[in-house]
């Protein structure tokens, strides 16, 4: 049953397509894998350390203080990593813009805590939100794939070029709004149609 | 200072927080099913929107500021966040009960709202607006989710009892028409200096 | 670094004093025999009862146990644990089931490509099909279910008995009437809702009810009358003896349950 | 009235307060470092082999002790939003080069302003020739990028009018 909490967060029970949860950055910040990458990381570094820790001391919250206390926790896991992010990497500080701080409310975290870390010991809350994680990382370096792609004609990652540049003139429409709904339905729609989701 | 009208109009049309900016779009796929829902939604947002947007800014300019701990904004901004919305529900369910069962169970939905947070970081961080501006982009953009939510619903209700193909059902067809409303949406941009 | 730990240690504890505060203050007195009364109930907020929902039900439960009977949807096990909580002795009552009044079958007059709703297909002149009280088959009734009660089959809608609590949704949701709801062990049903007279519905579906009165002939207790065109039993008489079953040439009347079953015993 | 929800949440917070102090206090310096290196190597693309002596804001531009120009970061509103113009100019007040530092134009479209094609025909240009042509100046706008041509122009007009009352040249 353990490794199935870890493997339930990538297809089956995957925050993005399957619960529709965190879908503000995953359509915002997709523009880019570069950005999708540094988002993931961040998202990931918040999720398992505030999940870990509201699952240790669960015991402890009462009822009339209980959302409050989860926020300020999950809150100040992001503001260390905004501070770092802040300091180390200026370009994709500037790039993940207001959406690093967005993390306090992204509803998977919030939805993570509340539905399984303040209900489930230590060890399962560590393989789900592990598992949440990747899920949300898979589905959004994917996304960020195939809209930098057509976007741009190619996929630069930190400086170095993966795909050559052979669209001549891309849609940029698919960088904008209108196209990451777009990617966003049809892709949910094949997955539908392959019985995935 | 910005003039009132320009904000109003930017944060409706132009930037709409949803369809522009992408905050807010969990509640927005969640509840643009009906469009009594959605209005319901809607009215609730604006609301808090507004006041969260006044608190926030009093909070950013008397104490944040001049202890100069700007970084620690997303920490006491969500506090305050979580425990408005958590008073007005205490209040709401004692005075006005069938206002609550009308639109309680979208209160602790608001919490985790992106856009609420959003509006507030964007007011003091990204705009550095004054404490009117503020106040008046707050509920401007809440009234450009509630519009952004109403029409949604409106065609989401038609879109059930339309033929369309079995794998496009729910979410998917949503996600379609919401680009289809950015795509209108984007028409507006540019409009305003 | 003291200035953090300063207005965020304030921030918390006044927020903190003011939420326990409050919720003191504004505490709703909930009658805890209400909310333990509405966990038995099933939630559906139908509003068969009568009442805006589970909740509004629940408060008027607790100031009128006898209303208990008005839920339909309830199990027989929570109806008697709610029956204890409220100080009442619960009867066992026969609850209803939605049947469906029509085979299918009458010819379709044109091809109709709006929206596929059964109250917008009927609404256009006499509506899609030569018969004026047939089921249309677009599954209003369905989507108005809660229980997933109700599949179409073809086009003709089919009730998972089990499923059906008898709420009576369907019946509201369909624009011409076609389901009623029966008694659960009514014996012998009617699968036709026209009160035409014969030479028009023999015109429009082969499957419809003429009023030839061959079952009314058939039935040796006198338990089946035509009345409007339409056959009427009277369940207590039916022995359930199948022959006006057999005498209809339409297959109009159906025997729920083939073998003779015992007098229910109402307790 | 129980005080176990007030203590918890004060408790907390006041925890987490120190904590954020500390990483606050291990990253402050970075963080500041951080941001003048960016400015660093905006402005050092305008004065390549240049040191800068920063002015509340506003840069003198030293090459191998000679003053050789100055240099400021601007903020325009272009057509998606905020937008950093960095303007270079020499002693003489005319322009050595403009950078565009940040923008959230439309890709594609408005973005091309940050290209060295339209950037470049603001080198050697004096305050009067910074117009668009269609505004009687020498610098003509992107096609269908009209606005956040504009902007860009206003912004070099805002910074050169800055640098000349601060360094009243």
């Amino acid at each position: 049953m353990k490794v199935q909490e870890f493997t339930k967060g990538l297809v089956k029970k995957n925050p993005v397509l399957v619960l529709a949860l965190g879908l503000c950055p995953t359509l915002a910040i997709t523009t880019r894998v570069e950005n999708a990458l540094g988002m993931a990381f961040s998202f990931a570094f918040v999720l398992i350390f505030s999940n870990l820790l509201i699952s240790a001391i669960k015991g402890f919250i009462p009822k009339d203080v209980r959302i409050p206390t989860f926020i300020v926790i999950i809150a100040s896991f992001v503001t260390i990593i905004d501070l770092f992010i802040h300091g180390y990497s200026p370009s994709l500080y500037e790039q993940l813009g207001i959406f690093l701080p967005l993390i306090t409310v992204n509803c998977i975290i919030l939805g993570r805590a509340e539905a399984f870390a303040s209900k489930r010991p230590l060890g399962e809350t560590l393989l789900d939100t592990a598992g949440m994680s990747a899920g949300f990382a898979l589905i959004i370096v994917l996304i960020s794939g195939i809209r930098e792609f057509f976007g741009t004609g190619g996929i630069v990652i930190f400086g170095h070029q993966f795909l050559p540049f052979i669209l001549s003139s891309p849609a940029t429409g698919m960088i904008l709004p209108p196209g990451a709904f777009l990617v966003m339905g049809i892709l949910l729609a094949m997955l539908k149609k392959m019985g995935v989701v | 200072m910005e003039n009132l009208l320009s904000i109003v109009i930017a944060a409706v049309f132009i930037n709409n927080i949803v369809l522009t900016k992408f905050l807010g779009l969990c509640p927005f796929f969640g509840v643009s099913t009906r469009v009594r829902n959605a209005l319901m939604m809607g009215l609730a947002v604006t609301f808090v929107m507004s006041c969260a947007s006044i608190l926030t800014w009093l909070i950013y300019e008397y104490l944040l500021i001049p202890f100069e701990i700007e970084y620690m904004r997303i920490v006491a901004f969500i506090l305050v966040i979580a425990s408005f919305v958590q008073l007005v529900e205490i209040v709401i369910r004692k005075t006005l009960p069938d206002l609550y069962r009308a639109f309680g169970i979208y209160l602790p939905l608001i919490t985790t709202n992106c856009a609420i947070l959003g509006v507030t970081l964007i007011n003091v961080e990204v705009e550095s607006y004054s404490f009117v501006a503020s106040a008046v982009n707050g509920l401007a953009t809440g009234l450009g989710f509630s519009l952004a939510l109403f029409m949604m619903a409106g065609m989401r209700e038609r879109l059930e009892i339309s033929e369309q193909p079995v794998s496009f059902r729910g979410l998917p067809i949503a996600f379609i028409t919401a680009s289809l409303l950015a795509l209108a949406f984007q028409g507006f941009s540019g409009m305003v200096e | 670094m003291i200035e953090e730990i300063a207005v965020l240690g304030s921030l918390g504890f006044f927020f903190s004093t003011l939420l326990v505060v409050m919720s003191k203050r504004f505490a709703v007195q909930m009658d805890e025999r209400v909310e333990r009364v509405r966990e038995l109930l099933p939630g559906a907020s139908c509003g068969a009862c009568g009442f805006g929902g589970c909740d509004d039900f629940a408060e008027a439960l607790v100031k009128d146990p006898s209303l208990l009977g008005n839920c339909r949807l309830m199990g027989a096990d929570e109806r008697r644990r709610a029956g204890a909580l409220l100080g009442i002795e619960v009867k066992e009552t026969w609850w209803m089931v939605a049947n469906v009044r029509c085979a299918g079958g009458s010819k379709v007059l044109f091809d109709w490509v709006g929206e596929k709703t059964c109250s917008a297909a009927s609404s256009l002149g006499e509506g899609v099909l030569a018969c004026k009280y047939g089921c249309i088959g677009l599954g209003d009734c369905v989507r108005a279910c809660p229980f997933g009660a109700i599949e179409l089959r073809g086009n003709t809608p089919v009730v998972d008995e089990d499923k059906c609590r008898g709420c009576g949704l369907c019946v509201n949701a369909c624009p011409r009437g076609v389901i009623k709801l029966i008694p659960k062990d009514a014996k012998v049903i009617i699968r036709c809702n026209s009160p035409e007279p014969g030479k028009v519905v023999a015109a429009a579906c082969p499957n419809g009810c003429i009023a030839c009165k061959l079952c009314e002939k058939a039935c040796q207790v006198g338990a089946i009358k035509i009345e409007n065109n339409l056959p009427v039993i009277d369940q207590s008489l039916c022995t359930s003896c199948g022959a006006c079953v057999e005498a209809c040439k339409r297959k109009v009347l159906v025997l729920r349950f083939p073998k003779p079953l015992a007098t229910p015993h109402a307790s | 009235m129980s005080a176990k929800p007030v203590v918890v949440l004060t408790a907390t917070c006041l925890v987490w307060g120190v904590l954020l102090g500390i990483t606050h206090v291990l990253t402050k310096d970075k963080i500041v470092e951080a941001e003048r290196a960016e400015i660093n190597k905006v402005l050092s693309e305008i004065f390549p082999s240049a040191s800068f002596v920063e002015e509340n804001g506003y840069y003198r531009c030293i090459e191998n002790g000679k003053l050789v120009g100055y240099a400021a970061i601007v903020e325009g509103a272009g057509y998606g939003g905020k937008m950093k113009v960095a303007v270079g100019i020499y002693v003489d007040n005319t322009i050595r080069g403009v950078r565009v530092v940040s923008h959230s134009e439309t890709p594609g479209l408005g973005s091309r302003v940050a290209e060295d094609e339209f950037l470049k025909q603001f080198e050697g240009k004096t305050l009067e020739r910074v117009w668009l042509k269609s505004d009687g100046g020498d610098i003509d706008a992107i096609t269908g990028a009209t606005i956040s041509s504009r902007a860009v122009v206003e912004a070099v007009r805002k910074g050169m009018e800055e640098l000349a009352r601060r360094f009243s040249l």
